[in-house]
């Protein structure tokens, strides 16, 4: 519970800091206090996955898209109205929703009754102990593949744009009237 | 051949592959071509299964569908199937002259793979019987797609390419937290066994909050109104070959998408008879056909016409959706069509005269009908079929949206389809108009007709929407089995 | 933990993970600054985590890995599915940074109402 | 930062610890929490450290562009190789069953090429982007 309001604590603190590098720093310990959330709910898998990209890679790429662009942010300059409206429309949606889902940690849900009974044949169709290493590169392997190629299309995706190309690049300086 | 619904993926998937290791332009390209020529094939041999069988059911990794991922093919997605994958296969040979006049020698290769994995993605959204994988298909068609938007030559494409992954992302994102607060309830992402057990908890207020988020979410990737504000600047900015690819499919995936959770997931009955669907999709259509047809009007840069006037043109498949009769989705699946083959011909045509007048702004164009009677006689007649003239497949759509006014009573809105077919003509003509009658340009005397690779897809697909117009019973008796699968509920 | 612990934690639970969603949703929206778009849509993505993982625990249960030490284990689905959602946020923003970077190369700014200002004012 | 010595040699300690546990996370996946995703992750950023302390050109000469760019696709490729290989053998896409006689062995064997192609992407894919952001400079 502490480590929930502390993430609350972190996200207001993202919304009103302007200096994007403290903004960069911020989203990292966001990350490590999601990771131990993660722990705490049982998703040591996800955790670490979590810690590793949202404090390592996530931070990498912002601290160097940030040493390629520049670190302050500029004070908001239109009405707040619509956004609040709509974020505050998503969120009263969700808090409708969310209040009439069963509650926390019961054992008794659809969720894990109705739910693949992957805990009782994991070790036994494929010799996996860890059941979400099982699921992940087999009962749901096919995800695992399009996840593949999601790194790949953004890998090839960010080459494409900043790959600096032997000839002179026509992206940046096309004077095409409007 | 039990294999089919997985090549069907996979083999773009694998040539997008492919392409990223050969990285020779050419090379590239007599990938990308095998790979869109043989993807259709597999989509009709899957549509005629869906036909004759109902459902083809293929388990991915050997497991059953609740444990695993089922792709399922039935007599909607198969359609969608084959519209995608004959769209790929016309855009291919007109991409060879088009990409290497718009890209640097060294990005085209990775251009293709961006396209194929592009393509992997839509086909594998409109493929799988399951929620969550539909979601990393979206993600990887997004992804490809941002990026082949990013790469026109203005530095605008950028900025369009960055809205459009916000609000991609907030779309798809959208529909995570809808699948999710499904799943909760259901305890299955396999959309079939949803349907099954969605029945029992559909008063729920979580069910009913997924369906809110899950429509919000799609109608953010397809640009209903007003949720298009990606969709002008990412097609007038992207490349030619782009433009033509993603205009012709990707909404169409993002509505079939939409139909299946509105339709078979939450079921008819519930979405239309319960919630107040009907009445939302319907202004919204409304607002869609009108305000963004009289945008259009306005556009001096004819792609950013055609861009508004898709946003409209989406506007009557929704339109047809909402109606949720027979006839009404019968009009909203020729529709899917007739908007696919139509503006895959309008942005075909413009993409040939960007490759030999290096320009699509309206006044540049004036009299290049002489230079280019070909391309322009073309562009004409998808014209006419976008505005409904009888005898062209956007005719028969229309027909059927406003008979469904009819039959459900609405006959003002059967009137405001005929008008809005006047503000089309509107814009259709401006082009029209500059393109023949106008005294020519120095840019239109300097063009050339366009090369055989080019004008031979886009009269493929001018061809096409007269065919379909004047066989008016082809399109519309495949369109009347999708809505008799769609309204006859899970099978 | 008894039940009236457990009740109050779910609706802790979940208004946080609402106020992180809308925080997220609303730095979006809100904001000019294109680096900070992204992160809002980070925390918009990472909120919806908690979404799908708290659903899944089992009060006194332990992690999905099998062992003769233990009976009860939460849910291993959704962690496989919000370990895709993961890597999915993360190309994401290596995407959308790229293209921030290239904007700032081509208008000098990641300001949207100055790039704006820029394209109308040709 | 190219001067300072006990950068250097902590780096020069680290790297080869680094890769270990990159490795153990990779292999003990099975076992405990890890898997190719994550280990990539820590591979990835091994290098991005050598590159960091000892400069691009360094960590160039060891990978060099045209590799990294050859293997992001590939780790996909040896991915969707193991599928198609599954339906060349009879069974369906990715159905590991198929990969060895008993099949929970094809499980195991499955599970552990898959793996693999993971790792090689996702650590590549890193490499790559950090090489491209690196190479771009500021203007």
């Amino acid at each position: 519970m502490v480590l929930l309001a502390l993430l609350a604590v972190t996200t207001v603190a993202v919304v009103r800091v302007r200096n994007l590098f403290a903004v960069a720093v911020l989203t990292g310990v966001y990350s490590f206090l999601m990771a131990t959330v993660l722990i705490v709910l049982d998703a040591v898998d996800v955790a670490m996955t979590e810690a590793s990209v949202g404090a390592g890679i996530a931070m990498v790429l912002m601290l160097g898209a940030l040493y390629l662009t520049k670190t302050d942010e500029s004070p908001p300059v239109h009405t707040v109205l619509l956004p609040v409206f709509v974020a505050g429309v998503t969120g009263v949606a969700l808090i409708w929703a969310m209040s009439a889902l069963p509650p926390f940690g019961a054992a008794a849900t659809p969720l894990q009754l109705a739910g693949p009974d992957y805990l009782q044949r994991s070790l036994a169709e494929t010799g996996i102990p860890n059941v979400v290493t099982s699921v992940l590169a087999s009962y749901r392997g096919y995800d695992t593949l399009g996840e593949t190629t999601v790194i790949f299309t953004a890998g090839i995706a960010v080459l494409l744009l900043l790959k600096r190309g032997p000839a002179r690049e026509g992206g940046d300086d096309d004077q095409q009237p409007s | 051949m039990q294999q089919l619904p997985v090549l069907q993926v996979v083999i773009p998937l694998l040539g997008a592959l492919l392409c990223a290791l050969v990285r020779r332009p050419l090379a590239a390209w007599l990938v990308a071509t095998v790979v869109s020529w043989t993807v259709p094939v597999i989509a009709v041999v899957l549509l005629h299964e869906a036909l004759v069988d109902g459902v083809v059911s293929y388990h991915l990794g050997g497991w059953d569908p609740s444990l695993g991922i089922e792709y399922r093919v039935d007599v909607v997605n198969g359609l969608i199937l084959v519209i995608v994958s004959v769209i790929a296969a016309v855009i291919a040979p007109f991409a060879r002259q088009s990409v290497a006049a718009e890209l640097a020698p060294e990005r085209v290769a990775w251009f293709y793979t961006m396209y194929l994995l592009s393509l992997a993605g839509m086909l594998g959204i409109t493929i799988t019987g399951d929620a969550f994988n539909a979601f990393v298909f979206l993600e990887i068609s997004s992804l490809s797609s941002y990026a082949l938007i990013a790469l026109g030559r203005d530095r605008r494409a950028l900025v369009a390419a960055y809205q459009y992954l916000i609000l991609g992302t907030i779309g798809a994102t959208f529909y995570v937290i809808g699948v999710g607060l499904l799943y909760v309830m259901t305890g299955t992402l396999n959309l079939g066994l949803m349907a099954e057990r969605v029945v029992a908890v559909e008063t729920t207020r979580p069910v009913i909050a997924a369906l809110a988020f899950i429509t919000v979410g799609i109608s953010l990737k397809l640009a209903l109104f007003p949720l298009h504000v990606w969709l002008p600047n990412a097609y007038a900015y992207a490349p030619s070959t782009a433009t033509v690819f993603l205009a012709a499919t990707s909404t169409k995936v993002a509505i079939y998408l939409l139909t299946r959770f509105l339709f078979f997931v939450f079921g008819a009955r519930f979405v239309f008879g319960e919630m107040p669907v009907t009445p939302i999709f319907v202004a919204f259509s409304i607002a869609a056909i009108f305000v963004a047809a009289t945008v259009a009007v306005f556009q001096s840069d004819a792609k950013r016409l055609l861009a508004y006037s898709s946003v409209a043109q989406i506007g009557y498949i929704t339109l047809g959706l909402a109606l949720a009769t027979t006839t009404g989705l019968t009009g909203g699946f020729v529709h899917i069509i007739a908007h696919a083959l139509t503006k895959a011909a309008l942005f075909m045509a413009l993409g040939a005269i960007m490759f030999r007048a290096g320009t699509v702004a309206i006044d540049d164009l004036g009299g290049i009908g002489r230079t280019m009677p070909l391309t322009v006689a073309a562009l004409t007649v998808a014209g006419l079929s976008l505005i409904g003239i009888p005898g062209t497949i956007g005719f028969v759509s229309k027909w059927y949206l406003v008979v469904a006014s009819f039959e459900a009573g609405w006959w003002w809105l059967a009137f405001l389809i005929v008008a809005s077919s006047l503000i089309t003509l509107v814009y259709v003509g401006r082009v029209v108009e500059a393109a023949w009658f106008r005294e020519p340009t120095a840019v239109a005397l300097a063009a050339r007709e366009a090369p055989a690779a080019m004008l031979i897809p886009i009269w493929l697909l001018a061809g096409a929407t007269i065919y379909l117009g004047l066989d008016a019973g082809r399109a519309a008796g495949i369109a009347g089995k999708v809505a008799a699968t769609l309204l006859g509920g899970p099978q | 933990m008894s039940g009236l612990v457990g009740d109050l934690v779910a609706h802790f639970n979940q208004w946080i993970t609402v106020f992180l969603m809308v925080s997220g949703l609303f730095i979006v929206i809100a904001r000019g600054n294109m680096i900070k778009k992204l992160v809002g849509l980070s925390l918009f993505q990472t909120s919806v985590y908690l979404l799908y993982i708290a659903p899944g625990k089992i009060l006194g249960g332990t992690a999905p890995i099998i062992s003769p030490r233990f009976s009860v284990y939460s849910n291993p689905l959704p962690h496989v599915l919000i370990l895709t959602a993961i890597v999915v946020g993360v190309a994401t923003l290596a995407l959308g940074l790229a293209l921030v970077v290239r904007i700032n190369e081509a208008y000098g700014t990641i300001e949207e109402d100055e790039i704006f200002e820029q394209d109308s004012g040709r | 930062m190219r001067l300072d010595i006990i950068l250097r040699v902590t780096t020069k300690l680290l790297l080869p610890l680094m890769l270990l546990f990159a490795a153990y996370v990779q292999f003990h996946g099975d076992f405990g929490p890890g898997g190719g995703f994550q280990a990539g992750v820590i591979a990835g950023a091994t290098f991005i450290l050598y590159g960091l302390i000892y400069g691009l050109g360094a960590v160039m000469r060891v990978l060099p562009m045209a590799l990294v760019e050859t293997l992001i696709p590939l780790g996909v490729l040896i991915y969707a190789g193991v599928g198609v290989f599954a339906m060349l053998a009879g069974g369906n896409f990715l159905d590991y069953t198929r990969l060895a006689h008993e099949p929970a062995h094809g499980q195991e064997l499955g599970v552990f090429l898959v793996e693999v192609g993971v790792f090689v992407t996702v650590s590549s894919t890193m490499l790559a982007i950090f090489y491209a952001l690196a190479g771009r400079g500021r203007r």
